[in-house]
């Protein structure tokens, strides 16, 4: 019985703190959720997008937000474990969370799909690239599903007539084979190629993987850019000084890691994106630009710029509503909200942003935007 | 070839293992407990040398700032976290590990951020190729402090006072406290060798693929944990036998394409296996419990 | 149960008879040719000095060790080479030289472990608390209530075993042996660290013990007062061989013994 | 106040004193479930403390009773949550039943539950031939084994990295669910251990030896234990499928093992409710830390339970403290709080209240 008591007593004591510092009364703001990895292995990549898409609020708010209506981010941490995405979305809910990025990764992604059918809350997801994502009417991507990825990354690497191609994908990684299983139906049969695999468990140590590959002079690496920078670093002298890494959209950022010094790597080094962290001039210019100055250059990547355009997406899309006259305000429900961004994303809204111009949505909740070919960096001259 | 340079692979992640598995073994062997944080001090070693490497930029003395640091955390670590707990059931000091473990993995992330550092000053590349055997230079070097490691253990467990000290320790605290052992420095000091051995590990893990992380430490410290049990744990030589077989294992199964994503359960399969061929591992010895 | 009837030879049934019992560790001899004889209702006792093997023997008669040849006969029946639970079964029970008790559980609940196998109700009666589970329960406690009374540990039965004191300790491991309904019943030195009315109390116990369950005992000591006072007949070890072997008072004044014992 | 404490300590009550609470508890949330007054966030927390409570005691069988190390309860966990999940799925789309049937729960219940426990018994094999460490290690073993071959099977079996869909049942009803169920298992473990099979089992793990010399089975035993202990473990999977839309195998790595076996070591060995206290507590605590330190303040998360951690293990624990225990723990504290009314005993010195807490079961 000691037990008992002495242990209910110190349920009161947490619950009583805990209830007080959540439950901070409603402010007169819109507020949106976001649920992504602030800790653990892929840390860099939700923190990107918090980053980001705090960056893009301070921005709306700081000129007027809407019509006078601020906006407020409430970023959850799930550590890209669908295990956790249940009591994040719960704490959205109860916050008053009225629309929404969804998740960073596509594993805790699809959880928050089911999760978020009923109450039909919206969300637009800056890079949770599973086909089965936006499967929902309140699901939309502002990243390519992993089928346009994957099917663009073969349709390219079809066009370099290769005969042999190596490939280096992770196995345990919902984004990694998703995009690989589309890439190998797109490819043309008569392109052979070797596949080499790493797990979070052998994240550092890729020697194994660097033997299988050593002889392609082309390889595809559907992949975050951590590993990535791992094993380029890793193979720099035992691959082919003129071979070529060509991988998705989780390259992009490969540059912002500290101490990575993008020139000591011989190969080529190209991807398939909608974002370039080199870039200088325009929108993308001038996010590159402001996020380093604010958060420092080691969490700049394609997963905060894609965060940093869907606020601006969400945003432009409730302006619109309001000129069409749609009343949204603090107090308009997810439902509604969901409803009116809705018709504005199947209907005609074209949004141009740092990841891509005149970007449109169909109603399936698929983007549709132009993909670029990006290169990073082209093969050491010497 | 490519079994050979498999081989290669395997004897330097082998050779990281065995140095990580060494410390495991002799925290065991002398303070009967599981340090789940041993792989953690890897990644405190790592930090070490970030730091170093922004200050001074040479790899040596990173290297030597990342000893020295890492056996003052080894040290203060045993002194707060588990000396309080000597003589309490050995599961709560291995909880109390895990507690430790994800401390510094957490503290480590607030100090340096989630973003992953490039210890490009460290990373040692170009290899040497015989014929179609390509040896890289940070396999030689990882080898070469294997064996050293390994045989400056041997002789400090068989020649030197503190060796013999931590032997009889291990063997019986008691009696060793009745010859006059002075019981906590012997523990203190099995603390403070393992913590370098990790140090010296990181050391090898970053000079081939120089990504560190905060989560470096915890799938090393696992398999180095694997690694000891196989080879008996306890015992020194073990936890070095252990080591390279396991990271033989694991660079094969790698290379073979078929099989690279089944690597995590072809480990572990053939760990059951040798422990249930040779239930106290490959060198342990069987304590026949006296009736 | 037993198959074949041992006819003694002064008549009596024989309860154990080892023929040739040897283990070797490696190239130690521990213990070579040892042929007991013990009948029914007898005390035997099993005497030499340390390391003579006595416990070793033990280990072998209960199936701790495997012989390395021999044979073990328990009412004619072979039991050599069978598990240590099934010769208990079988009905050989025993103290051990170091105490092992079940110190988490009570002293009640200690003989109660070693009443298991004589009241029947199986896991599933046990989990869904059926009729049985309830008939059983109450037999235990009387029937180890019943025993520990015999050893005047009834007033500790809701003690934990660790906490009694160590003379009650052994007289427990013996109660609890008593428990397992044994043919034979192998007490390894169970007056050792007892102080003299101690050793008395469990003087009378064993008589009490033999007398009322009639049962056979082979025991282990080095009291040469409690030997001689209640064993009939008694075999000497020295360095795992039979020095002597015979009626304890004959057999305590022979020279061989003499001298294995107290040097020149 | 005496009252109360004296219709605490009638022998009835404080037998059954953790059945009456959790079926309160289901009760009592029940109700205010039923009539839409449970939030959705207290639904889902329900839903994970109770899973957490089934886990504990499961393995407070294997840890708590026969004092094995096991660092591998995830593993059956995931084995449960897979196949009962798989199961399920089929069930529901070939019956064309809704994903809340109770058939289709019962059914995929008991299966998962089977499946783990043969994993169970075949991991109980080993656990005859190895010991402490060695056996952890087994069993740490078996359970990533599980996770990496179920995750690399062809994704039309188990979904391979996407993850196996699964029903989920309505949130209103399954944490009711899930506390029968724990009820279920209390029930099982304490007319185990409260009889003489329990009494053998703990008399192995006390001294196997001499368990073995009184004639116990000690194989039955341990492979009994390991079975019973994983089919309760493999329920509680099934359980976690039902709460997701999709189960990933990452999910089950030895990080959770360790957390179910700091439940339980926590909650004190061998104390079937100190393990479901802390159970309940600390998946309490992480739900709650979870959801309040956003943004930011994430990391700090780790870094407070991390610090509880180290602090309760000391302050249980630690030898040196046991003066310290002694003087500041809850007895004292509650007699000086309600200034309890000495009785003076026949003896002439005062005696508290209070009685001494009764050991234990």
């Amino acid at each position: 019985m000691k037990k008992i008591l002495s242990l209910v007593l110190a349920v009161l004591m947490i619950a009583g703190c805990c209830a007080a510092l959540s439950s901070c009364g409603k402010s007169n703001t819109i507020k949106i959720g976001m649920s992504g990895p602030l800790t653990g292995d892929a840390a860099v990549y939700g923190k990107a997008v918090q980053n980001s898409a705090d960056m893009a609020i301070k921005e709306i708010n700081d000129n007027g937000g809407l019509n006078g209506i601020m906006l407020e981010l409430l970023p959850y941490d799930d550590q890209a474990k669908s295990e956790n995405v249940q009591t994040n979305y719960a704490s959205m809910i109860e916050a008053g969370v009225q629309v929404s990025l969804g998740c960073v990764t596509t594993g805790a992604g699809m959880e928050f799909t089911a999760l978020s059918k009923d109450d039909n809350l919206f969300f637009l997801t800056p890079s949770a690239t599973g086909d089965e994502i936006p499967q929902n009417p309140n699901g939309y991507q502002m990243c390519f599903a992993d089928s346009n990825q994957g099917g663009e990354a073969a349709k390219y690497v079809n066009s370099l007539n290769l005969s042999h191609i190596g490939i280096l994908y992770r196995s345990d990684d919902a984004y990694s084979t998703g995009i690989l299983k589309q890439f190998k139906e797109n490819l043309n049969s008569n392109i052979t190629y070797t596949e080499a695999s790493f797990t979070t468990n052998q994240p550092t140590d890729l020697s194994a993987q660097i033997d299988l590959l050593k002889d392609c002079t082309f390889i595809f690496c559907p992949i975050y850019y951590t590993p990535a920078a791992t094993f380029m670093l890793q193979a720099k002298d035992k691959i082919a000084k003129d071979a070529v890494y060509y991988g998705c959209d989780g390259f992009d950022g490969i540059e912002s890691a500290e101490g990575f010094d993008i020139s000591t790597i011989p190969q080529k080094i190209s991807m398939l994106s909608h974002f370039d962290s080199k870039a200088t001039e325009g929108l993308a210019g001038d996010y590159v630009k402001k996020y380093t100055e604010t958060y420092g250059k080691d969490t700049l990547n394609q997963f905060g710029a894609s965060a940093y355009d869907c606020v601006y997406a969400i945003f432009g899309a409730m302006k619109k509503a309001v000129e069409a006259g749609k009343e949204i305000t603090a107090e308009t429900s997810a439902y509604e909200l969901c409803e009116i961004l809705k018709e504005q994303f199947n209907g005609d809204y074209t949004f141009s942003g740092v990841t891509g111009t005149n970007v449109t949505w169909q109603s399936s909740g698929y983007v549709t935007k132009e993909a670029k070919y990006v290169v990073i960096k082209e093969v050491n001259a010497n | 070839m490519d079994f050979i340079n498999a081989l290669i692979n395997g004897l330097s992640l082998g050779g990281t293992y065995a140095m990580i598995a060494i410390g495991y073994t002799m925290v065991y062997g002398i303070a009967k407990m599981l340090n789940f944080a041993h792989g953690d001090i890897i990644m405190v070693g790592g930090y070490a040398m970030y730091v170093t490497l922004l200050l001074v930029g040479q790899p040596i003395v990173a290297l030597i700032a990342a000893i020295v640091f890492c056996v003052i955390l080894g040290v203060c670590v045993e002194r707060f976290a588990y000396k309080p707990l000597r003589g309490a059931s050995p599961l709560a000091v291995l909880i109390t590990a895990i507690g430790v473990s994800s401390l510094l993995q957490s503290l480590a992330q607030i100090a340096f951020g989630s973003a992953p550092k490039m210890l490009m000053a460290v990373q040692i590349s170009g290899t040497v190729t015989l014929g179609s055997i390509h040896i890289a230079y940070y396999t030689i070097l990882t080898l070469a402090l294997t064996v050293v490691i390994m045989v400056a253990m041997t002789l400090f467990v068989k020649y030197s006072k503190p060796g013999r000290a931590m032997v009889a320790v291990s063997e019986d605290r008691d009696a060793a406290r009745l010859m006059g052992i002075n019981t906590n420095a012997i523990i203190a000091i099995t603390f403070a060798i393992g913590s370098a051995l990790a140090a010296v590990a990181g050391y090898c893990m970053l000079i081939k693929s120089p990504t560190l992380t905060n989560t470096l430490g915890a799938m090393p410290g696992i398999k180095a944990f694997t690694a000891a049990v196989i080879g008996g744990i306890g015992s020194i030589p073990g936890a070095m036998l252990g080591g390279i077989v396991l990271g033989v294992i694991e660079a094969i199964s790698l290379s073979i394409p078929g099989l690279a994503p089944f690597t995590d359960a072809v480990e572990f399969g053939i760990l059951i296996i040798i422990l249930l061929v040779k239930p106290a591992g490959l060198l342990g010895k069987a304590r026949r419990e006296k009736v | 149960m037993n198959d074949t009837q041992f006819v003694a030879s002064d008549g009596r049934e024989s309860v154990l008879r080892t023929e040739h019992l040897r283990i070797q560790f490696g190239g130690l001899r521990a213990v070579d040719d040892v042929n007991l004889e013990i009948k029914k209702g007898e005390l035997y006792g099993l005497i030499g000095p340390n390391g003579a093997g006595k416990t070793t023997v033990f280990n072998l008669l209960t199936g701790v060790y495997k012989p390395t040849s021999g044979k073990i006969f328990l009412c004619g029946k072979d039991i050599t080479g069978k598990a240590p639970a099934e010769i208990n079964r079988l009905g050989i029970a025993r103290t051990f030289q170091n105490i092992r008790l079940f110190n988490n559980l009570t002293v009640i609940e200690n003989v109660m472990v070693g009443l298991s196998n004589s009241i029947s109700c199986n896991i599933a009666q046990s989990i869904f608390r059926l009729p049985r589970h309830k008939k059983s329960e109450k037999e235990f406690y009387e029937r180890a209530l019943e025993l520990l009374k015999v050893f005047q540990l009834d007033e500790y039965k809701d003690y934990l075993a660790a906490n009694l004191p160590y003379g009650k300790q052994r007289k427990l491991e013996i109660a609890r042996a008593m428990a397992t309904n044994p043919t034979l019943l192998l007490l390894d030195e169970p007056a050792a660290g007892m102080n003299p009315n101690e050793t008395q109390e469990l003087m009378d116990d064993i008589t009490f013990v033999r007398k009322n369950f009639g049962m056979t005992i082979l025991l282990i000591e080095h009291d040469m007062r409690l030997v001689s006072g209640i064993c009939e007949n008694l075999t000497v070890l020295n360095f795992g061989t039979e020095l002597a072997k015979g009626e304890t008072a004959k057999v305590l004044s022979d020279p061989a013994v003499v001298k294995a014992y107290l040097g020149e | 106040m005496n009252r109360i404490a004296a219709f605490f300590k009638k022998p009835f009550i404080r037998r059954y004193a953790n059945y009456l609470v959790i079926g309160a508890a289901a009760l009592i949330f029940g109700l205010l479930s039923v009539t839409g007054a449970l939030s959705m966030s207290n639904q889902f927390l329900l839903e994970q403390i109770s899973i957490a409570v089934l886990l504990a005691v499961s393995l407070s069988m294997v840890v708590g009773f026969l004092g094995e190390l096991s660092l591998g309860h995830a593993g059956f966990m995931c084995v449960g949550a897979y196949l009962g999940g798989k199961i399920a799925s089929l069930l529901v789309s070939a019956m064309g039943v809704g994903e809340s049937n109770f058939l289709v729960l019962i059914l995929s219940l008991l299966i998962g539950g089977a499946v783990a426990a043969l994993f169970g018994f075949i991991i109980g094999l080993p656990a005859l031939r190895l010991r402490g460490d060695y056996l952890a290690i087994v069993t740490l073993a078996f359970g990533e084994i599980v996770r990496s071959v179920l995750m690399n099977l062809p994704s039309e079996l188990f979904g391979g990295t996407l993850g196996l869909k699964t029903p989920r049942f309505t949130r209103q009803y399954l944490f009711i669910i899930a506390l029968v169920l724990v009820l279920a298992c209390l029930a099982v473990t304490q007319n185990l251990i409260r009889s003489k099979h329990g009494r053998a089992i703990i008399s192995i793990k006390d001294n196997e030896i001499a368990a073995r010399a009184m004639g116990i089975d000690v194989t039955k035993y341990k492979l009994f234990v390991f079975t019973i202990s994983s089919f309760f473990a493999g329920v509680a999977g099934v359980l976690y499928s039902y709460t997701q839309s999709t189960v990933q195998s990452a999910t089950f790595d030895y990080n959770y093992s360790i957390e179910i076996l700091v439940m339980v070591v926590l909650g004190g060995m061998g104390s079937i409710n100190g393990s479901m206290i802390a159970a309940a507590l600390i998946t309490f605590l992480n739900v709650k830390l979870q959801s309040v330190l956003k943004g930011d303040m994430a990391v700090l998360k780790d870094v407070i339970y991390a610090l509880i951690l180290i602090l309760i293990v000391i302050y249980k624990n630690a030898p040196g403290l046991s003066a310290f225990r002694e003087k500041y723990n809850f007895k004292t504290l509650t007699a000086k709080l309600f200034k309890k009314k000495e009785t003076v005993s026949k003896n002439g010195d005062t005696v508290p209240v209070v009685q001494e807490e009764a050991k234990d079961e």
